[in-house]
């Protein structure tokens, strides 16, 4: 059984549902993250996990222990929250060490472990000032902290870097990682942004509305997603969903597209199963990403299957070290990553080259990929 | 660059800078006149010989000794700080247990709160026959309490000089607990959910959940509930006049009956001012801190 | 034209006292114009004429009570000269000099008497006594075994309420029965220090102690009328009250003489210790509005009024020559002693009541009459902070 | 507050509960005492209360005394009951609360959306009159409004209460407005709004919750107030608490305390009322604006 | 005379002075972007424009009529705030059309007007809404159709995609740029997202501490930063900053630093300058921007002076389109840029190829850029 087991977990308010059947379970040293849109029940699991929400239905156990009735603070979890919730009434020092004093911890303990953690977070000459005086990275290594100091089971993350300005984001993405690696503690993460879903887990539960989408490592969630919602949340710009028409051509299949002045475009799949093979000549949907989308000297070259493709450029928006340019095919916008330096210009055709290696196919009706 | 063409101010622009302190100076100038206006009279009063209506003749501090010469006004101070301490102290508990307890997803919270509320909305002049007569041994508590079987229940306090004071303690509660409860509802309620829960994760019983987090994070409502307590029970008067009248003797005279029975029913005037000058400082020595924190925490 | 009355008397049956004033008025086509402020003896009433006085726009009548009438016309220009009425009606003759000392303090009248009372009264349950064989008493002592024998009875001797006035009410009487009405006169109307701190003086607060022994428990911020109520349903035996109390005991259908018993505080019999109400007069500036301020005045001292009101108010008239038809046995003792009192010339103002002194140094002596009472000092005591707060409040 | 929008952040205990059910009730019913005294004299007929004990329901009750203190009971000379003052409070209350409330919500939207040097030290003395007790400005206010002519009519008595009732407004409002995003009032200013067009289009809509706590305050203040309506309310304008004094304190005469009752529950009718219909939105509105938790 | 001047302007609060004589033209059909970390004065020089501070010292002037004691009423300038100040008590079609209200149009125009605005943001569906009951993109269009209603000679915008989720904010950035395109209007742009500055303006203007940085093109700021101030706040994850020294190799210059285990590296560098050269020997600072180190296939096929270079991984963060690896140099961290499949591991050393075309060089006493 694994470390932490969530198992058929299912969580009404009145008789609404809103988490359906939640299935994962967390092996020691995992780093989990739920990721999805707001609304869709994250921080409502990650509440059951930590016993601030009771569970209508199914258990969770943690080492082999069922806690669906064990009271928050017994749990041995800790949890850093969106907002810190760091208790403005105390200094930083107090802030960390409360937990442990809950705990009954003797002081010099305390003390000492207060110490390592300050050192490790690089906060020691904060210790004696109050929240209120702290900068959001800073508080958001306070609210670190006060989980680090506890040496729990399970280490729970509820969007904690959303109030942060980017570029301390980032930085505090890394650390976080960097912790992880160290620590080789279990953690469950919850965020909406899919970047830091994608660099700091080990492994993504995709949800939506309730249910999990998509569990699997970060690549198998990038590169295969289980279906058109996890396959556009993923990723930023989003994937590309193309309306196309599967052909047979040249031995294998071949996406049917229109350009954007309507001239017919084949683009070649590298699948050629019989699961996709059943859909010939029927509407699918072709998912290529942004970066797989780029000009002749761009385009990877350890790729295998590249195809050469001329459209006209709508919009184009150079953002420093790439530029994004827009096209349309099939009636939709289409986003393409290039190189900062490329030569392009709205509202004149270019040769795209498009790396389908990586391209899948989704049934327009059930929207989920098809598997070869 | 050619600066001579800097607009003028447009008569708009002018307009829409004064309109604001035009606005405001009716409220001002009525504030000036009534408030500060009639408080620097009444300095002035204090230290003339008015006796029945206003006079002008200048006697210095003479009345000024006379009131701390007087048993009735030191009484008066005493029961005051007596009053003061308990009501605020009382008040603030029991408001800080109902409003930690109505708070814990109470089933009928929407009757309860009214209930608590009500009294706030009822002067003594309407309540204080039903306080008389609850307080009255002869007809009250005590009496029923006799009826009903309990002989040697004892509450006589309105009529005991030691310990009618508490009485007004105990119906002045009575009147503002609910209040301090809704200030304090308020207060709990705008405290963020996370940190609850933060503790709790920590490990905090709800016992160390209020008493280390919830409270300490309560600081402002107990500071607004203080402050109206405390000039409420400076300004009590109606509650003494309606239960005991001052009495039994002159137990539970306060500065402010003390004032106005100087003032409009003894005839010395000079006297009465001198005691609501007095006051006033008492007021001021609350209230200043305060307000210059309340005004300094929006800068 | 109408006159505007500042007054708080609201209690049904001074009401419909009043209202005999009002249409007597009406007839002579002056409207009344009704101001009514009960609370406290007048005292929230004072409080609300002070600021219509001070804002310029007096009342035409205001009801009020002794030395609150003399500070008012020594308050200068505001009062209204009544000479016109005074002298129609011959007032100079037929109201006691006593009353005219506050109803013409300078020489001018200002005020128009509407009432008498008395305050040092006895009411008795004569069931009570007859029961325990208790005849009336005519002295002090006798007074003092009398109220011993109801308390060894088991009930409550002394009916009485623990408020000042009451207290002082009391102490009126109790000066009068150590002192004697020239002590009376010395002590609390002339304020003569040497009499305020003098044996005599300890002796009225050792009767205030005597008394005090015979009130039940519970008597602090008792209503009068609720001690009244006590006599009434035979609870107590004796209240030491003012004719007012009177209406209580009418009020219960009780009749005088059968079912109770009113006579003088042993020991100031031949003694009337008076309180007085009086319609003082505001100056009025336009001369509609004089005119029927004097109409009100001649209506107020009218005979029929003072007789009608009086039999519902339960006090005497303020003038001598009205007939005692249609008053009480009660009320015609009063009136006869009123009519002895005054010519024998002890006729005395209340202290109680604020006729003996200045509102301040009544209150000042109230501070002291109810400390003593509530046990705070011993009577030497009491007599020496007596004279100390009559001294600190001049 | 409706319990069920916010998730309940504290678990309690089965016991627990119990016993804070235990403590609410105990208090509730330590609360409605006096008014359940008042309330169950007030339908028993006077013999039932002088003989009986204060608490038992009355075996005979009867409307009598509300009848009576409602609109023949003596109040002065005239046996008019509470009715006639009743209109009175109205008429004084009414305009009273209003005229305060709108110069509360104007001040307040000035100290905070129009700040100026100095604009502190105003609020300052502003809130400090909310603190001085009222019996040291009968005198001079007396004089100021026989200066001004206003003695003993309704107009001054409302001018009086207006005045001091404008502390608390503005403080009220502008705790509120503090939190109200400036940003607002400057896109107003940008979308062409002058100064009264942004309080009343922009402001004042959004003003319900703060606008709630001030009406209930200033309400039962106003409606409550006995001095002031006694000293300045002349003859035309004497409150009902005036009235409810009058009949409630007459010195002599047998006291028919079921009238008194009755009329002390009549003359609380109002603010009893405002209190239960408004008072929902009261801790509501003390969260938006009055005390910062 | 640009179409707005700001000229020589100067805020001071108190005596604090937060800007500092700025001075910045921008002329009809611009998009000027104001970019800085946060408190560095931007909404102050925004709300000047608007009317809504007063200007301590300067002029500024639109359309050659200086407007310094103008009401904000009578600029003829719209602005969108941060957080949009939407009326909450009016429906959305009256808080478009408030301002035209304010100003007298008649009812048929504003309803006209009203409605071509509405159909331009695709909002005619939610024109009887409150804006509690939308969307923060909804929002967003509502309060942009309130500015555009108004005709206005500039626009201002304060930061109007920061309350955006990431997702949202992509697509409304988009929007913006296309709007723009078509309208041709004027703009004031503050933000401190440095993507969003690159995409969106035709002038970029970098500000710290009350100055401006730099005033230039996106390409200019992003390619040659006046100093390391721009340099560091440009770009994400931003230019890696490296401590090395001046030396002559091969006839032109290089920069000398120390690998992750204190191997001497050389980098040549395209310039030649004098201006360079008097530094040889001493120490500078070489900025390489993260997407100029890849590995050898994914390096820039155009690039000039390409340079191999083996070194320790320390992190790696796979980002789904890319991955990022963390090496060091001279003792610094160094980010670079990597396609997501290469073949990379932490705690192995990895040969990195480095594109050093774009790298610049930086004085590290007086931090600015040592142009050649
Ligand atoms: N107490 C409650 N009563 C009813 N519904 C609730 C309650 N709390 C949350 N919900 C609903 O449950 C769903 C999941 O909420 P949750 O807070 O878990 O979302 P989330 O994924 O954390 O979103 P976000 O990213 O915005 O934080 C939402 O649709 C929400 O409206
Ligand atoms: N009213 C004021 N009084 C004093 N200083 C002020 C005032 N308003 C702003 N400041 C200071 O002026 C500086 C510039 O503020 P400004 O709001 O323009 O920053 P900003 O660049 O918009 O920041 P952000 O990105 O956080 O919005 C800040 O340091 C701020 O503290
Ligand atoms: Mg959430
Ligand atoms: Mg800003």
């Amino acid at each position: 059984m694994p470390f932490l087991d969530i198992d058929n977990v299912t969580k009404s308010y009145g008789n609404v549902e809103v988490l359906h059947r939640v299935d994962i379970g967390v092996e020691e040293g995992e780093f989990l993250v739920l990721v999805g849109p707001s609304g869709c029940g994250k921080s409502t699991l990650l509440n059951m996990i930590a016993g601030l929400e009771n569970i209508t239905g199914g258990t969770i156990s943690i080492k082999d222990r069922v806690v669906n009735d064990v009271h928050p603070s017994k749990r041995n979890i800790a949890m850093v929250f969106q907002s810190y919730a760091l208790y403005p009434n105390m200094t930083v020092g107090q802030n960390i060490t409360f937990g442990m004093e809950m705990h009954g911890i003797p002081k010099p303990e305390r003390e000492q472990k207060l110490a390592e953690v300050a050192k490790l977070l690089q906060i020691e000459q904060l210790l004696a000032r109050k929240p209120g005086q702290l900068s959001g990275g800073q508080r958001q290594r306070v609210a670190m902290g006060r989980a680090l100091v506890r040496d729990p089971d399970v280490f729970l993350f509820d969007e904690p870097l959303s109030n942060l300005d980017a570029k301390l984001r980032v930085d505090m993405r890394t650390e976080i990682k960097k912790l992880h690696q160290r620590l080789k503690s279990t953690i469950v993460y919850v965020t909406h942004d899919q970047i830091e879903a994608l660099t700091l887990s080990t492994r993504i539960a995709v949800m939506n509305k309730g249910y999990v989408q998509q569990l699997g490592t970060p690549k198998e969630v990038y590169d295969t997603p289980a279906n058109m919602f996890v396959a556009s949340f993923m990723g930023s710009p989003s994937m590309n969903l193309l309306p196309a028409t599967l052909r047979e051509a040249n031995g294998g299949l071949a996406a049917e597209l229109t350009g954007a002045e309507g001239q017919q475009i084949m683009l070649n799949l590298s699948q050629n199963g019989p699961n996709l093979r059943s859909y010939l000549g029927k509407p699918v949907i072709l998912g290529i990403r942004p970066e797989a989308i780029t000009d002749a000297d761009g385009v990877d070259r350890n790729a295998k299957n590249t195809q050469a493709l001329r459209n006209m450029v709508h919009v184009t928006e150079p953002a420093g070290s790439d530029t994004f340019v827009e096209t349309s095919l099939s009636g939709k916008a289409c986003i393409a990553r290039m190189r900062a330096d490329v030569d392009v210009h709205a509202g004149q055709p270019f040769d795209f080259v498009v790396n389908m290696d990586k391209a899948v196919v989704f049934d327009p009706e059930t929207e989920d990929r098809i598997v070869d | 660059m050619a600066r001579s063409d800097r607009a003028p101010q447009d008569m708009r622009t002018t307009l829409q800078n004064w309109l604001p302190k035009l606005v405001l100076s009716p409220s001002l100038a009525a504030m000036m006149v009534f408030v500060y206006g009639f408080i620097i009279y009444t300095i002035y009063l204090s230290f003339t010989n008015s006796k029945m209506l206003p006079s002008n003749e200048i006697i210095g501090l003479e009345n000024y000794t006379r009131l701390f010469g007087l048993s009735a006004w030191t009484t008066a101070l005493i029961n005051l700080a007596i009053f003061a301490s308990l009501y605020i102290v009382i008040c603030i508990a029991i408001g800080l247990l109902l409003a930690i307890f109505l708070d814990q997803k109470i089933r009928g919270e929407g009757v309860l709160r009214p209930i608590y509320l009500y009294p706030m909305a009822l002067s003594f002049i309407v309540t204080g026959t039903a306080w008389k007569w609850l307080l009255d041994p002869g007809i009250g508590l005590e009496n029923t309490m006799h009826l009903w079987g309990w002989e040697s229940f004892k509450f006589g306090w309105i009529k005991d000089r030691n310990y009618a004071i508490y009485t007004l303690v105990i119906a002045a509660v009575w009147q503002s607990s609910g209040f301090v409860m809704a200030m304090f509802l308020a207060g709990l309620r705008g405290i963020d959910n996370e940190m609850l829960k933060a503790a709790q994760i920590d490990g905090a019983s709800n016992w160390n959940l209020y008493r280390r987090i919830v409270i300490p994070l309560l600081r402002p409502a107990f500071l607004s509930a203080f402050v109206i307590l405390a000039h409420l029970a400076i300004k009590s008067y109606d509650l003494v006049i309606a239960l005991t009248g001052g009495g039994p003797g002159r137990a539970t005279e306060l500065p402010a009956t003390f004032m106005y029975s100087y003032t409009f029913t003894r005839n010395q005037m000079g006297v009465g001012a001198a005691s609501a000058v007095i006051m006033l400082m008492g007021v001021a020595a609350v209230m200043v801190p305060y307000i210059y924190a309340e005004v300094k925490e929006s800068r | 034209e109408d006159v505007e009355v500042l007054h708080w008397w609201t209690a049904g049956g001074e009401a419909a006292a009043l209202n005999v004033l009002k249409e007597d008025l009406a007839s002579k086509d002056i409207g009344w114009r009704d101001m009514p402020v009960a609370g406290g003896g007048g005292e929230a009433a004072m409080t609300a004429l002070r600021a219509r006085v001070t804002a310029g726009d007096p009342p035409t009548a205001v009801q009020m009570l002794g030395f609150d009438i003399l500070d008012w016309a020594n308050q200068g220009d505001v009062l209204a000269d009544l000479s016109e009425a005074a002298t129609a009606e011959n007032w100079d003759a037929v109201i006691p000099a006593a009353i005219q000392k506050f109803a013409k303090p300078n020489g001018t009248w200002i005020a128009a008497p509407v009432n008498v009372h008395s305050t040092n009264w006895v009411w008795a349950n004569k069931a009570v006594l007859d029961e325990l064989g208790i005849a009336q008493p005519t002295t002090w002592d006798e007074f003092i075994a009398a109220l011993q024998k109801v308390k060894d009875s088991g009930k409550v001797a002394l009916a009485h309420g623990g408020q000042p006035w009451q207290e002082a009410t009391i102490f009126d009487s109790a000066v009068l029965a150590s002192g004697g009405p020239e002590f009376y006169q010395k002590s609390m109307i002339d304020l003569d220090p040497e009499a305020l701190n003098s044996p005599e003086m300890v002796a009225a607060f050792d009767k205030m102690e005597q008394l005090r022994g015979f009130v039940d428990d519970n008597f602090s911020g008792r209503d009068w009328n609720l001690a009244s109520a006590m006599v009434i349903n035979g609870e107590a035996a004796f209240q030491i009250m003012g004719d007012w109390a009177k209406g209580e005991f009418l009020r219960a259908d009780k009749v005088p003489g059968t079912d109770f018993l009113c006579f003088r505080v042993p020991g100031t019999e031949g003694v009337v210790t008076f309180n007085s109400d009086e319609f003082v007069m505001f100056k009025q500036n336009d001369d509609a509005a004089k005119a029927a301020q004097i109409e009100m005045a001649k209506a107020a001292e009218s005979p029929e009024f003072q007789s009608a009101f009086n039999i519902v108010k339960g006090s005497v008239p303020a003038r001598t020559d009205v007939s005692d038809e249609g008053f009480d046995d009660c009320g015609k003792q009063a009136m006869k002693d009123l009519k002895a009192a005054s010519e024998a010339g002890t006729l005395l103002g209340s202290m109680g009541h604020g006729h003996a002194n200045p509102a301040a140094v009544k209150n000042a002596m109230y501070d002291v009459i109810t400390a003593h009472f509530n046990g705070e000092y011993d009577s030497a005591t009491a007599a020496e902070e007596l004279l100390n707060a009559v001294e600190g409040a001049q | 507050m409706s319990g069920g929008a916010q998730d309940q952040a504290i678990r309690t205990g089965r016991v627990t509960r119990t016993f804070i059910y235990v403590v609410l009730i105990f208090f509730a019913l330590f609360y409605l005492l006096p008014f359940f005294i008042m309330l169950i004299n007030s339908i028993k007929p006077l013999p039932e209360i002088t003989g009986g004990n204060m608490m038992a329901l009355p075996t005979d009750p009867t409307i009598e005394p509300w009848k009576s203190a409602w609109s023949t009971a003596q109040i002065g000379v005239e046996a008019t009951g509470l009715k006639p003052y009743f209109m009175n409070s109205i008429l004084m209350v009414v305009p009273a609360v209003a005229i305060s409330t709108i110069l509360g919500a104007l001040n307040g939207y000035i100290l905070t959306k129009w700040r100026f040097r100095g604009d502190n030290l105003i609020f300052g003395l502003l809130l400090f009159s909310c603190f001085i007790p009222f019996q040291i400005v009968l005198i001079p206010m007396a004089m100021v409004l026989g200066k001004i002519g206003l003695a003993g009519s309704l107009t001054g008595l409302i001018l009086v209460h207006v005045v001091y009732g404008i502390g608390f407004g503005t403080l009220y409002f502008r705790n509120y407005y503090a939190a109200f995003p400036t940003e607002l009032v400057r896109a107003a200013m940008m979308d062409g709004a002058g100064f009264f067009r942004i309080f009343w289009r922009i402001m004042l809509p959004v003003s319900g919750p703060i606008a709630v706590v001030c009406i209930i305050w200033q309400f039962t203040n106003i409606w409550n107030d006995f001095l002031f309506g006694v000293s300045f309310g002349g003859l035309d304008a004497q409150p009902v608490t005036v009235a409810l004094n009058n009949l409630v304190q007459s010195s002599t005469g047998v006291r028919e305390y079921n009238v008194h009752f009755a009329a002390a529950i009549l003359a609380a009718l109002p603010t009893l009322l405002v209190y239960i219909v408004a008072g929902r939105y009261f801790v509501r509105g003390l969260m938006a604006g009055s005390v910062k938790g």
